[in-house]
């Protein structure tokens, strides 16, 4: 192994702080020239390719560290992500922005509570195949819109659980990787970026996914990411924020991520199947929740998603991770055979 | 730069509750303490007996014979007196630290240094030395707890 | 989750002094009178609230406030009726972002001044794009919560 | 080897006691001032790396999300680093693969640390799990005391020696700080006040120890085609290295500290250096105890192990010596910890570019900067070169 770049962050890490140097010998990283990233484990991966594209290494090992059960509730600690002065005294945190968020998005856009349910009703339908899913149960529409009001419009089922998530990922260069394997994934493209701060300074509707996917988009040579792109791993830490996110992806228009999601297009069955893992709202480990989409469109690529492959050819995988209120930061990762 | 007080500063304590799993290796490690018992592991590929046990080899990255019981002697390595005190400090000074080589392991153990008076910095250190033989003392009443042992005491 | 395992209760405690600097102090100064104090840019001709020290589009560092109006309207709002942590005060609680009239972003705040026991009353009363006006503490001290809330026009 | 990558220039906020502005006003002043000092536009930025030390020592989690303004990110890929007290190094490192990989011709890189909104100490404790090693070692200090006791056992130095060497350095450097413009403690100390200052950890007394700052740095990587577009004076990146061992204190050894050897290498061996201290002209070791100063001139190869008292006495790494270590003042005088390794990787560039003012060492060609992290855990390096 050439390098290790994890992932991992302080406050999501046990209270344990400068996390990288808890795990650096159980990363492997014993007399390595190694580094970290903190906040999205997509990051990791990006630094890693960096690290081979610059030709000082033929290996890296990627992880994403978050050990969701040591922690307290995400809310707890994303209270954290606000200025001290002003917006921590009228108490943000990431479920308060997103509830904002939401309201914004039904108001503006006409996007129905069965539409926001309807996406939970997908995902944890898809987690049933999945034996890394946490959240593993059938539900339905009626489940959700009857699950507690965590922060109107928001319910509880429409909100991503908290989890355990450490996970790794190999990288080779050309020709190691094709010592190693037969049958290599390769990177394709990788975009981020990020957004003002203050909530009140964005528009919570158009925000930076759109950016970070051209990016992504770009360096893959993806002119129509509806039909080059066969699966999409997105990162929907609240249901609603999928249909968001298809539109700032490209999937569909602006406004038309409810009308979409109808259509039946993102189910594991559709034309672009979006979380077939389950998603976020099955899995939660904030810090490498980015890495584990990548990792479930690596397995797609390879036909071993096991119960949950899809049946249709999968040759580009799209995945997506995002952190900070209201989706501040993205990062977008595409890989393909 | 000076500290210019017409400006506000806000002032405000965080408190974050954790909860850190000890796993298996650790859960035995601490099971020992109760026993009055240290126990380190012993790496298969680099035959080092690392204390506290482990469930891997930090170097050699394998699995670990993970539970053996090692000597509660040893010698001092490296020592220090921590004469200051800060927000939340989990010892109070003064105290000394040291790094404790602990008779037929590769590791050094972190623990205290005590049963000597410490209120002096010139007698402490005319009193311990490098290389000096200190012995585990334990408390009565033992939790499972790193503290367990009180501190390591010169032997006689 | 079930603890089958044993855990280490970790509390990690930090203080902490936040600077303010000087615009904020000036806000939280305002705040003490009753009045809202933004900052308009030179380059953008924005005008940003809370008061700042520079414009977070063009980054042009901005000296001078101005008085805010105090009514404006609701752009979009949360309901909690459950304590969580970092809660202004007790529950329910409805959170909003408040476009202040002459504004060119929003301002997060509280919404008040109405039944709000019961999400139903709320929504019958709240609704994106209403007019809200602050309602202020007696007593200042210089902090956010002085405004207690936005309270509807009717 | 990737794409030759060049440093264009640096920009650092006043570090001290800054209660003055916010936290964003801090980092916004360094960034301000690497566009000032550049001519450069932050549209023409084609990312950002951000990085500080536990980003709870202000009490602010994710800062790259709260300083996203002030960076100039919106709308630009963003990453952040963060290794500990190698903070600052890994941040200058990871701008150098991003230009390196042909991702990016052109990067800013900011580190910042606002200490005195925290407990340093307090914070630095929560490095340490909290099973095993959180209960006995007092935060930075008392793991340095340590270190160094180990040292001076293993070659049986004398310490008064050691005392001598030491004070020797913290004179030099709190002198050398008042040619910095941005230092944060300038003090002429005397033998006496330095030798018989209050013990922190014993051995340490409180002018062998580092101030807790506040400060930011940036630093603008860019591709050869940019440096040479932009026409402007460069210092390239020779050279880097970074290691790290194993968590526990007590796993490794101290002392002949391998990821400092190690990562050392790694530099040196990029530079194509075989003898540092001839071929090198200036260091700007991280040193925020003057004790462990010391170590790293053996342990980086300026001299052999057990000979950094001596040679530090006779002035071999003074301003006018054949080494000159730290004429900026060092981690020493000034430690804003996520931004202090930034701040060596600045220092050592306007050393090799000769815009180091009062405090340039004249006609430096080749400098190294480094920066420490973790349990005594992480060790990187970069060199920097005039010439390409």
């Amino acid at each position: 192994m050439g390098t290790v770049i994890s992932a991992s962050s302080d406050v999501f890490h046990g209270g344990i702080s400068c996390a990288n140097s808890y795990y650096w010998d159980a990363g492997a990283a014993f007399l390595k020239n190694a580094s970290r990233q903190d906040g999205e484990s997509l990051f990791a991966f990006s630094y890693a390719i960096m690290r081979i594209l610059s030709g000082s290494y033929d290996s890296a090992l990627v992880l994403g560290v978050c050990k969701g059960s040591e922690n307290p509730e995400n809310d707890m600690l994303t209270h954290f992500f606000t200025d001290p002065f002003y917006q921590r005294q009228i108490g943000l945190n990431e479920t308060i922005a997103a509830a904002l968020q939401k309201r914004e998005y039904m108001d503006r856009y006409g996007i129905t509570e069965e539409q926001c349910a309807g996406v939970v009703v997908k995902n944890l339908g898809n987690a049933l195949r999945n034996p890394y899913a946490h959240i593993k149960k059938k539900v339905e529409i009626d489940d959700v819109l009857a699950s507690e009001v965590v922060m109107d419009p928001l319910r509880s089922m429409e909100c991503a659980p908290k989890s355990e998530g450490i996970i790794a990922m190999l990288l080779a260069k050309e020709d190691l990787a094709k010592k190693l394997t037969d049958k290599p994934v390769w990177f394709k493209g990788y975009g981020s970026s990020i957004d003002k701060f203050y909530l009140g300074d964005r528009d919570l509707l158009d925000g930076q996914l759109k950016t970070a996917a051209m990016r992504a988009y770009d360096v893959a040579g993806i002119t129509d990411p509806k039909k080059e792109i066969d699966v999409a791993e997105i990162c929907e830490p609240y249901a609603f924020q999928e249909l968001l996110w298809y539109e700032d992806l490209g999937f569909c228009e602006r406004g038309e991520g409810g009308k979409f999601f109808d259509s039946g297009a993102t189910k594991i069955d559709g034309k672009i199947p979006v979380n077939p893992s389950g998603g976020v709202i099955a899995n939660n480990p904030y810090v490498s929740r980015g890495l584990y989409r990548l990792a479930e469109g690596f397995l797609q690529i390879r036909g071993q998603a096991g119960e949950r492959q899809l049946d249709t050819k999968v040759t580009t995988a799209l995945a997506h991770g995002t952190h900070g209120f209201a989706g501040q930061c993205h990062a977008v990762a595409i890989i393909g055979n | 730069m000076a500290e210019k007080q017409d400006f506000y500063i806000l002032e405000d304590e965080v408190s974050i509750p954790y909860q850190n799993a000890y796993g298996p290796t650790w859960t035995r490690f601490f099971e020992g303490f109760k026993k009055e018992k240290i126990y380190g592991s012993r790496c298969l590929k680099c035959n080092r007996v690392l204390v506290p046990a482990r469930s891997y080899c930090p170097r050699c990255f394998i699995e670990v014979e993970d539970v053996i019981e090692v000597s509660q002697e040893g010698a001092i390595v490296s020592w220090c007196l921590t004469e200051y005190e800060y927000f939340g400090m989990p010892t109070k000074p003064p105290f000394i630290s040291a790094l404790i080589r602990l008779d037929g392991t590769d590791a050094e153990f972190v623990h205290l240094v005590g049963g000597i008076d410490l209120s002096d910095p010139e007698y402490v250190r005319k009193t311990v030395k490098t290389g000096m033989k200190v012995k585990a003392v334990w408390k009565e009443e033992k939790t499972g707890h790193i503290l367990d042992i009180k501190y390591f005491a010169p032997v006689k | 989750m079930s603890k089958d395992f044993n855990t280490f209760n970790n509390v990690v405690r930090l203080p902490h002094k936040y600077a303010a600097g000087a615009t904020f102090t000036k806000f939280y100064n305002g705040l003490k009178k009753g009045i809202i104090y933004g900052s308009s840019c030179s380059s953008c001709e924005k005008v940003f609230i809370p008061a700042r020290s520079f414009c977070p589009g063009c980054l042009t560092n901005l000296d001078e406030v101005v008085e805010i109006a105090q009514e404006g309207e609701v752009i979009s709002w949360a309901f909690s009726d459950k304590e969580f942590f970092g809660m202004p005060g007790k529950p329910p609680v409805i959170i909003a972002l408040i476009k202040l009239d002459g504004t060119d972003c929003n301002f997060l705040h509280l919404l008040g001044g109405m039944e709000t026991k019961d999400l139903d009353a709320v929504k019958s009363v709240v609704k994106t794009g209403i007019r809200v006006k602050a309602v202020w503490n007696d007593e200042k001290n210089g902090h956010m919560l002085d405004i207690k809330y936005f309270k509807p026009v009717s | 080897m990737g794409r030759p990558v060049a440093i264009i220039g640096s920009g650092q906020s006043n570090h001290g006691k800054r209660f003055d502005v916010t936290y964003p006003e801090l980092v916004k002043e360094a960034v301000d001032a690497v566009f000032e000092n550049t001519g450069i536009s932050p549209e023409d930025i084609d990312g950002v790396v951000f990085g500080t030390m536990p980003s709870m020592m202000e009490g602010v989690a994710l800062t790259h999300l709260y300083f996203a303004d002030v960076l100039r990110a919106e709308g630009k890929p963003i990453l952040k680093t963060e290794t500990c007290g190698s903070t600052g190094i890994s941040l200058a490192i990871t701008g150098y693969y991003w230009v390196a990989s042909g991702m990016a011709d052109l990067v800013l890189v900011v580190g910042s640390e606002k200490m005195n909104e925290g407990d340093p100490q307090a914070t630095m404790t929560t490095v340490l799990e909290p099973f095993y090693q959180r209960s006995f070692i007092a935060g930075a200090p008392g793991v340095f005391s340590m270190q160094s006791q180990a040292w001076s056992a293993r070659f049986g130095i004398p310490e008064e020696k050691i005392r001598d060497a030491a004070t020797r350095l913290s004179i030099d450097h709190h002198n050398d700080a008042f040619d910095n413009p941005h230092a944060h403690i300038k003090k002429r100390l005397t033998e006496d006040e330095v030798n018989n200052a209050r013990i922190i950890t014993y051995p340490v007394r409180l002018w062998d120890v580092c101030p807790a700052s506040d400060g930011a740095c940036a630093v603008l990587f860019a591709s050869e085609e940019m440096a040479k577009k932009l026409g402007i004076n460069a210092a390239w990146v020779k050279g880097i290295g970074y290691s790290g061992e194993e968590y526990w204190f007590g796993d490794s050894d101290k002392v002949e500290w391998q990821c400092a050897i190690d990562a050392a290498k790694q530099a040196y061996d990029m530079a194509g250096i075989k003898n540092p201290r001839k071929e090198l002209d200036v260091a700007e070791v991280y040193n925020p105890f003057t004790f462990q100063e010391l170590l790293y001139y053996e342990c980086f190869g300026f001299c052999d192990f057990g000979e950094a008292c001596d040679l530090t006495l006779k002035g071999v790494f003074s301003r006018e010596g054949e080494l000159p270590c730290d004429p900026s003042g060092g981690v020493l005088c000034t430690n804003p910890i996520g931004a202090t390794g930034l701040n060596r990787v600045a220092e050592a560039a306007l050393q090799v570019t000769g815009q180091a003012d009062s405090r340039q060492i004249p006609g430096a060609k080749q400098a190294l900067a480094h920066a420490m992290g973790g349990v005594v855990q992480f060790n990187g390096v970069m060199i920097l070169g005039s010439e390409q």
